[in-house]
């Protein structure tokens, strides 16, 4: 019997950059197959040549290309039309922005099967409701109606699905299906699509998170830089790494080390080991304590919409306190709060025993020099028309620095971060990300704080990157004794930096304590379920959740 | 058009298509003071009188009349059978009424009512006899009785309309009645089936041969010039002088130049305040100004020019007058011996410090003749400075009226040459009390007293001796400088026959005018 | 299945027309503050201008009025009551929608302008309608396609350069006094509503055509159209179907300037091929102070102004079911 | 240490500048404009008011490359004197237009609600009249006449900056950099000047290279309309609504002031796009 899918030696360049440079794979019927590998390594532009649409004034050259043992390569766009949607189900990279915002949901799911099947319009619609509740959706003839926007990100997701297996394809192609989604909502939709395999259809799934995919691919692909550095089973691959990108990847996955492991594959910094000891062994006074603090914001309707209700928290100097929680969830807003870039409604924040309120506006700047923050989007937090040299020199001024001495200290922090002199006279659209995070470090080192705030500092990086920033930030802290607050909705993560934590949702608390603690014995059900979606390597029995299946 | 003999037969039938250039906004002829009126004019209201070729009145509504001998009283005897288009009937009481709806103010009349200022009343002898009183001896009355501003319109229709629908809907005796009236767009006329009053001199009578009217106004001359040339209409007025060589040359166009009666294109001196009022600042701006030039410039060689204050064509014009024409040299000369011997940065002429200038606001449009162009450059190779100040028509108008300026430019046209009346007597000048025309402000006894006699005889020897008098004085006062005669440009098409030239206002008359097929 | 289809159908409505109709509610009563303002701002710059409108009116050159009848035109039109009267007395008749009498024409000022915007709106509607769909085939025909593109761009760009009057003369050059297939003036009858209508809309309908191009070719980048391609749709189906009307929202967000572009071009417009309609009125009335007339097409333009800010925001809600709920 | 920087991806760096032929030529435009308008005597072989002895009308050639007008003036020289009111036009409005605009859209984007609201709703007002029907009523409560023109046109393009800048500031007030700033303890006052200012004005910056095309374009409408420079001034659209008149005699006194008006507009255009373009981080 035929492969489903045989690829041999695809190549793919855009105006003379090869980005897929030779990838080989087959891919059988009833298979999951999990292509992994950082961000640009061309998993996207694979992919989508598998359908014929590379991209705008792409070269694609291949070896063989057959889809059911029909060599592909000859196909006239009238060919790949039949073979798309039909045939070949795909959902694209990215979710939100996959589906038509100006159409019902209902509209675009039923696209492919007006334009493959002899469906009137009723039948159609009766499909579309039939589809959506095949992948979870409750009260499909509400959705149906309903547009993107109305709809969370999960069930963004599942319609995607839906529209892509609406045609029953024998070819299911998943990019990035889970990028986008909350914890929680990322187990659902890999459990629907690991309920989709099985059959006589094929499953090609994408992802730059190998743990990601270890639950549900049977094989494992791992790109980099446009090749497949290493093939194999799931198992395999994961308990046994040949490649040391790899072995890279495998190891830059926080979850799987606890405070004071270094994630990044690159060598440790010398000036900095040996890291010291949990900081928690030593409590410090504290500097920061926020006592029933609630804040609530109006809405669109006018309506007010509280964002943060009764939350207590003490940070103490040289800890790190993480807090976790769902998109919406209040931790920003509470970050804001201690800052005192927002007043609260009710409760106090005290800042070395002083409240906010307290303080005369001279007290106040210079009590924020003393918490910095770095923000989940380094790049607004520069104003785009200064240079590196400018941002740090700015925040070395604050913290009353003669001029003078501003550039020595400037290339002294670069240094500390990591970076070299030669980014002195860089602005910030000229830097990559990992960069840019590493600038606001240094800019907020600069001001000589004893708290850092790290709201999601590392949730738009890349898993090698998030490593090094994550090295970078424990490094310091062991270096100079900073205290963090450390914000993600990454549990992993959050596992890895963090002495305590705190458990938010809805702009509550709902526990706290000892991340050891947390972590191992979780008291609220939310904790647990949020626990139980953290992606772990060993692919285990996914744990009890929604049935589904396809109708 | 006859003479061409292309159809010397009239044929009855069509719509003659015109264009204009400008919507008088009002086709009440009392209430307005376009120039378009003059043709609206006798196509919807017949005149008391008609000036024969030599200027005098002749009958046409009125059939006789007697002047008393002081010049105020005037009886005149009308014709019967008239009716207006409404119905109404003409007779005594309908002029009466007319006099007075050109008086009242609530008409606004801007020219017709001024016309007859010295009206005083009428007694109504019987239903066709009337004798009119004014206030003081006026002969031109007569005359001026002849302009299309003061034509008859119907009393009913004066009676029953507020002035602003009659300036919608004016209702006259004419061979045409109005049909239709869209603002800046288009008017329509029909002919009176039962018209049959004309006056003699047009050799014909009974109702007009065409069937209708329609006049577009087309303001954009290129424009205008390219639809008359496409054959979207058979006459077009205002016909720009630089497109007069192409209808010239053009066999399927024929082309009037036709001088008109009155006051030639001008430049006025405000002789009340310097630099004007020194003569001999006058005498050298009017040497320095190269009229011919001019001419041949913004007349394209379609205008003579003026001799003098009168047109050519004006009764009792004296061509033995002659204003003395460009010569640089002695403008130069004047300037000197009148002190302005110092010279600025720019070559400018300059006395005690102050720099000969003129101020000469122009009413902005779109295209400001270049004469002022001109005039500014001639002037300046003299080293006189002309500053021209182009400003919205309000500003303009009010600046003329309170004579705040040095120099403005101007036509008159009428069908008298009490013109010279109008303005140079010194009860013409503008002040709180009375508007006027008189805007170089000139006051002179013996132009006064001239003009005065003027206006009280009807004898011809002694009004040519008078009038030349003026004639004479004005150009030794030199209150401007007259630079062209008034002429009025037209073209119509050659399938376009029988036009009558209007002896007061040299326009076309359409009354028997017909198409060739 | 139907029923229930209502339902959700239903359910998504109900808030929609609560909140369209609060928009329009607010949008109304800023459109109010926006007449008032326009006419008093208008007001004041009127009266406070040199020049007396009394004898513009009557003694214009070749006029020889007499002092009567000019303080009757002072009286009849109200000019000599002190100013805060004569505003007062304005927003009065403004309020009961009265906007005086022309000076000139001496009718009306809404009849004045109700006789001219027949040829207006014709122009206006006309040079709209060509400009959007000029525009909309410009786009959608070479968004993305190479050698295409670039000559439509470089068209669209010569002509949203090119000043209007200079487009109308090399139109009316060109088609009229050279070739004279079309008339040269006049406003009757189809034909001659053709170069009015190309000059007004080449110039609006290149600008439009640059912006739903750069915002399609924006459009096309996005995921949902690939998912749109993914299933087999071809090209040109993807470009109207999904495509263009997200493109569409950018030309109801442009058409302010369309409106806009569409008065200050009709003047232009107007003048040049001697049509009559607002534009002309607005430009007379301006040249000869005609201050019920001039206030009057200020108020007109603002009421313009203000119905087509809600007309769009009307069809933004209709186009794009974000804005109602978000 | 400095093996982190091994994920650095080579970045491309602002600056590199492809140039392609429509905007070299574009630029050497602009610059002979620029020189016409600085040094006109260099560039025409007559005085532009001076009324030649040879005629009005003449053709192309000879002492007259092209040709004379009505009044017997060199056009050539008319239309190289006429760059500097175009300029003039163009930089004075929009300077003054992109001066109010920022004062007033700062006004509304720093200020208290009310000041913010009352300064929107003139804005709007403004906004609401057609900004041909603005420059007008300007014109007729100032005169006609360059400057005046200038001001009407700017005055017309005020609202628009105004609002630009106040959206703008009201983006920067909120960004993430301005709340780094006041983070690091900052004054309000710096934080404004050095912060929100600049950004604020940025992109009205980058737009108003464009208007001065527009500028340019509305300056000889008016002209055009009879209502801009004062004659006997060598000036575009005075020349080309003078030359209306007589085009039936000689076109090319249409076809020249369109010719320059077009060009020049277009030229200035296409370098305020490419100014946008870069600005806007593109660089193809
Ligand atoms: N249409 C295109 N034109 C030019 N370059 C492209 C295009 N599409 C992709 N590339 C380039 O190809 C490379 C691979 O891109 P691809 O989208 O396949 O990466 P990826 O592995 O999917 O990354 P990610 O995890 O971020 O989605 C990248 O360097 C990208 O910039
Ligand atoms: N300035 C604001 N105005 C109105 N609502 C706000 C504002 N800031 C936050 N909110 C609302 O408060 C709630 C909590 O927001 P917050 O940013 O603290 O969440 P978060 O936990 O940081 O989420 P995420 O993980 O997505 O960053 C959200 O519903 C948000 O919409
Ligand atoms: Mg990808
Ligand atoms: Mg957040």
């Amino acid at each position: 019997m035929t492969s489903l899918l045989e690829v041999a030696g695809l190549k793919v360049a855009f105006n003379g950059t090869t980005v897929v440079d030779g990838v080989s794979f087959t891919l059988e019927r009833g298979e999951c197959l999990a292509l992994v590998g950082e961000s640009g390594s061309g998993k996207s532009v694979t992919t989508r040549t598998l359908v014929g649409l590379p991209g705008y004034g792409a070269r694609v050259h291949t070896d063989r290309l057959r889809f059911d043992g029909t060599d592909v390569t000859g196909f006239t766009d009238r060919t790949w039309r039949r073979v798309r949607g039909a045939r070949i189900g795909f959902v694209l990279q990215d979710a939100m922005a996959s589906l038509d915002p100006l159409r019902p949901v209902g509209r675009e799911i039923a696209e492919p099967l007006a334009l493959h099947t002899t469906l009137n319009r009723a039948a159609r619609a009766a499909r579309v409701h039939e589809l959506l509740e095949s992948v979870g959706v409750p009260e499909p003839e509400v959705r149906a109606a309903q547009y993107p926007h109305q709809l969370s990100g999960g069930l963004r997701q599942r319609a995607l699905i839906a529209s892509a297996i609406a045609c029953e394809p024998e070819l299911l192609l998943a990019d990035e299906p889970t990028t986008a989604l909350d914890a929680t909502v990322a187990l659902q939709v890999l459990d629907l699509l690991g309920s989709l395999k099985g059959n006589r259809s094929g499953l090609l799934i994408v992802s730059h998170d190998l743990a990601v995919v270890a639950r549900l691919a049977d094989r494992v692909a791992v790109m980099k830089a446009g090749r497949i550095v290493e093939l194999g089973a799931t198992d395999a691959v994961l308990r046994d790494p040949q490649h040391p990108y790899t072995k890279a990847l495998l190891a830059a996955v926080p979850s799987a080390h606890a405070k004071g492991t270094w994630l990044s594959t690159v060598e440790r910094p010398a000036a900095a080991a040996p890291v010291s000891p949990p900081a928690a062994a030593q409590p410090g006074r504290p500097v920061l304590a926020a006592v029933g603090l609630r804040k609530s914001f109006p809405g669109p309707d006018g309506v007010a919409r509280v964002a943060v209700e009764d939350v207590s928290l003490t940070l103490r100097a040289g800890e790190t306190l993480g807090i976790v929680g769902e998109s919406g969830s209040g931790k920003s807003t509470t970050a804001r709060l201690l800052l005192g870039l927002e007043t609260p409604d009710a409760g106090e924040v005290h800042v070395d025993g002083t409240p906010w309120p307290a303080l005369t506006p001279e007290q106040r700047r210079a009590h924020r020099r003393r918490l910095q923050i770095v923000y989940q989007d380094p790049l607004g937090s520069f104003d785009p028309r200064f240079t590196v040299e400018r941002v740090i020199g700015e925040a070395l001024g604050a913290a009353g620095h003669p001029r003078g001495a501003r550039r020595e200290r400037t290339v002294e922090l670069l240094e500390m971060v990591a970076l070299d002199a030669g980014h002195l006279r860089r602005r910030p659209l000229e830097l990559s990300g990992g960069q840019r995070q590493r600038v606001a470090v240094a800019r907020a080192l600069a001001a000589e704080p004893e708290v850092i705030v790290c709201d999601e500092p590392v949730s738009a990086l890349d898993v090698s990157v998030q490593a090094q920033i994550l090295d970078l930030l424990a490094d310091l802290q062991a270096r100079l004794g900073v205290a963090y607050l450390f914000i993600s909705h990454d549990l992993g993560v959050v596992y890895h930096a963090s002495d305590r934590v705190l458990v938010m949702r809805d702009g509550r608390v709902l526990e706290s304590g000892d991340v050891r603690t947390v972590f191992t014995d979780p008291q609220h059900d939310y904790t647990r379920e949020l626990l139980a979606a953290i992606p772990r390597l060993t692919p285990q029995v996914a744990p009890p959740a929604t049935p589904l299946g396809v109708g | 058009g006859t003479a061409d003999g292309v159809s010397a037969e009239p044929a009855r039938g069509g719509t003659l298509n015109l264009s204009m250039s400008l919507d008088p906004l009002c086709l009440d002829p009392h209430a307005i003071s376009s120039d378009v009126e003059q043709i609206f004019g006798h196509i919807l209201t017949d005149n008391l009188v008609y000036l024969d070729d030599k200027g005098d009145p002749s009958p046409w509504l009125a059939t006789s009349w007697e002047i008393s001998p002081d010049a105020k009283t005037y009886t005149f005897h009308l014709r019967e059978g008239v009716t207006f288009s409404d119905g109404a009937v003409f007779d005594a009481q309908a002029v009466v009424t007319n006099f007075e709806h050109m008086l009242d103010p609530a008409t606004r009349s801007p020219l017709a009512g001024p016309y007859i200022a010295p009206y005083e009343d009428s007694k109504i002898i019987d239903d066709y006899t009337l004798e009119v009183h004014l206030s003081r001896p006026y002969v031109p009355f007569l005359t001026v009785l002849a302009q299309g501003w003061l034509g008859m319109e119907s009393p009913k229709a004066i009676k029953e309309s507020t002035p602003a629908q009659l300036c919608e809907h004016p209702v006259g005796s004419g061979p045409f009645v109005l049909t239709g009236y869209t603002k800046n767009q288009s008017v329509t006329f029909a002919r009176r089936a039962d018209y049959n009053w004309p006056p003699d001199l047009y050799k014909r009578g009974g109702p007009a041969y065409l069937d209708g009217i329609k006049v577009d106004w087309v303001g954009q001359d290129a424009v205008r010039f390219n639809s008359l040339v496409s054959g979207q209409y058979q006459a077009t007025g205002y016909l720009p002088a630089q497109n007069a060589q192409a209808v010239k040359s053009n066999p399927a166009l024929e082309y009037h130049n036709n001088n008109r009666i009155g006051w030639p294109f001008t430049l006025d001196f405000n002789v009340s305040r310097a630099p004007f009022d020194d003569i001999d600042v006058r005498r050298a701006f009017a040497a320095s100004v190269n009229v011919p030039a001019i001419i041949q410039t913004i007349g394209f060689g379609q205008r003579q020019p003026a001799t003098g204050f009168l047109d050519r064509v004006t009764q009792y014009y004296d061509p033995n007058v002659k204003f003395p024409g460009y010569d640089p040299a002695k403008a130069n000369q004047l300037l000197d011996q009148a002190g302005w011997t110092g010279r600025d940065a720019d070559g400018y002429r300059t006395k005690d410090g102050k720099v000969l200038e003129a101020q000469s606001p122009v009413t902005q449009t779109a295209t400001v003749s270049p004469v002022y162009n001109l005039i500014q450059a001639q002037a300046k190779a003299v080293g006189f400075k002309v500053n021209v100040n182009l400003l919205p028509l309000t500003q303009v108008t009010t600046l003329r009226y309170a004579g705040d300026y040095d120099l403005l430019s101007g036509v008159w046209h009428t069908n008298t040459p009490d013109v010279l009346y109008i303005k140079y007597a010194t009860e013409s000048i503008p002040n709180d009390k009375r508007l006027g025309q008189n805007l170089s402000h000139l006051s002179d006894q013996q132009i006064d007293t001239w003009l005065e006699q003027a206006r009280q005889t009807t004898d011809a020897a002694k009004l040519r001796d008078l009038y030349g008098k003026v004639q004479q004085r004005l150009v030794d006062l030199v209150p401007g400088v007259p630079i062209y005669d008034n002429s009025v440009l037209w073209a119509t098409s050659r399938k376009l026959q029988g036009v009558i030239t209007d002896t007061s206002h040299a326009t076309p008359v359409f009354t028997y005018a017909w198409l060739t097929k | 299945m139907t029923a229930l289809g209502t339902t959700g159908t239903r359910l998504a409505v109900r808030p929609t027309a609560v909140a369209i109709a609060k928009r329009i509610g607010v949008r109304l009563i800023a459109g109010v503050g926006v007449l008032w303002g326009a006419a008093t701002l208008s007001f004041i710059a009127l009266h406070v201008t040199a020049g007396d409108a009394a004898l513009s009116t009557v003694a214009g050159q070749g006029a020889n009025p007499t002092k009567e009848v000019l303080d009757q035109v002072r009286r009849d039109l109200g000019l000599d009551q002190p100013l805060y009267h004569q505003y007062l007395d304005y927003l009065g008749r403004l309020l009961h929608g009265d906007l005086g009498r022309s000076y000139q024409q001496r009718i009306s000022v809404s009849q004045a302008i109700g006789e001219q915007l027949g040829q207006t709106v014709q122009l206006a509607v006309a040079a709209a309608v060509v400009a959007v769909l000029l525009a909309i085939a410009a786009a959608v025909l070479t968004a993305r396609r190479r050698p295409w593109r670039s000559i439509a761009s470089g068209v669209e760009l010569t002509l949203s350069a090119t000043p209007t009057f200079v487009i109308g003369i090399v139109l009316l050059i060109v088609f009229s006094f050279t070739l004279k297939v079309l008339p040269v003036s006049g406003n009757d009858g189809p034909r001659a509503l053709i170069l009015p209508t190309l000059t007004l809309a080449l110039p609006i309908g290149a600008v439009l055509a640059q912006v739903l191009r750069s915002e399609l070719e924006e459009v096309l980048e996005q995921p949902f159209i690939l998912t749109a391609r993914t299933r087999g749709m071809r090209d040109t189906v993807v470009r109207v179907r999904h495509a263009l009307r997200h493109a569409l929202v950018q030309i109801v967000t442009m058409s302010g300037f369309v409106v806009g572009g569409l008065l200050g071009g009709a003047v232009i417009t107007e003048t040049l091929f001697v049509r009559q309609g607002v534009g002309q009125l607005m430009l007379s009335a301006v040249t000869t102070k005609d201050i019920p007339m001039v206030l009057g097409l200020v108020v007109f333009a603002a009421f313009v102004y203000v119905l087509v800010n809600l007309l769009v925001d009307i069809a933004y809600t209709l186009i794009d079911p974000r804005l109602v709920t978000r | 240490m400095s093996a982190l920087t091994a994920t650095d991806a080579a970045l491309p760096r602002a600056g590199r500048v492809r140039l392609r032929p429509g905007l070299i030529l574009a630029g050497l435009f602009v610059a002979a404009v620029v020189v016409a308008a600085l040094v006109p005597q260099l560039l025409a072989p007559h005085d532009p008011l001076e009324i030649g002895a040879d005629g009005a009308f003449l053709a192309p050639g000879g002492t007259h490359p092209l040709g004379t007008d009505e009044s017997g003036r060199d056009v050539l020289s008319r239309m190289v004197y006429g760059a500097r009111p175009s300029l003039v036009m163009g930089l004075g409005a929009t300077a003054i237009a992109v001066t109010g605009g920022t004062l007033l859209g700062l006004i509304a984007g720093l200020g208290s609600r009310l000041t913010e609201s009352v300064v929107m709703r003139l804005i709007d007002v403004v906004l609401s009249i057609p900004e041909l029907l603005l420059a007008l009523v300007v014109i007729t409560l100032a005169g006609a006449g360059s400057t005046n023109a200038m001001f009407a046109v700017a005055f017309a393009s005020i609202p628009s900056y105004a609002r630009i800048v106040r959206a703008q500031t009201h983006i920067v007030r909120r960004s993430i950099f301005v709340e780094a700033a006041t983070g690091l303890g900052m004054k309000r006052f710096t934080v404004i000047w050095r912060h929100v200012l600049p950004n604020a004005i940025r992109p009205v910056l980058v737009l108003s290279t464009i208007g001065i095309g527009t500028a340019i374009s509305a300056g000889a409408a008016l002209s055009f309309l009879g209502l801009g420079a004062e004659p006997p001034a060598a000036e575009w659209g005075d020349m080309l609504s003078n030359g209306l008149q007589y085009i039936s005699n000689d076109w090319f006194l249409v076809a020249v002031p369109s010719v320059a008006i077009t060009l020049t507009v277009l030229a200035i255009t296409v370098l305020g796009r490419e100014v946008r373009r870069r600005s806007e981080g593109r660089t193809t």
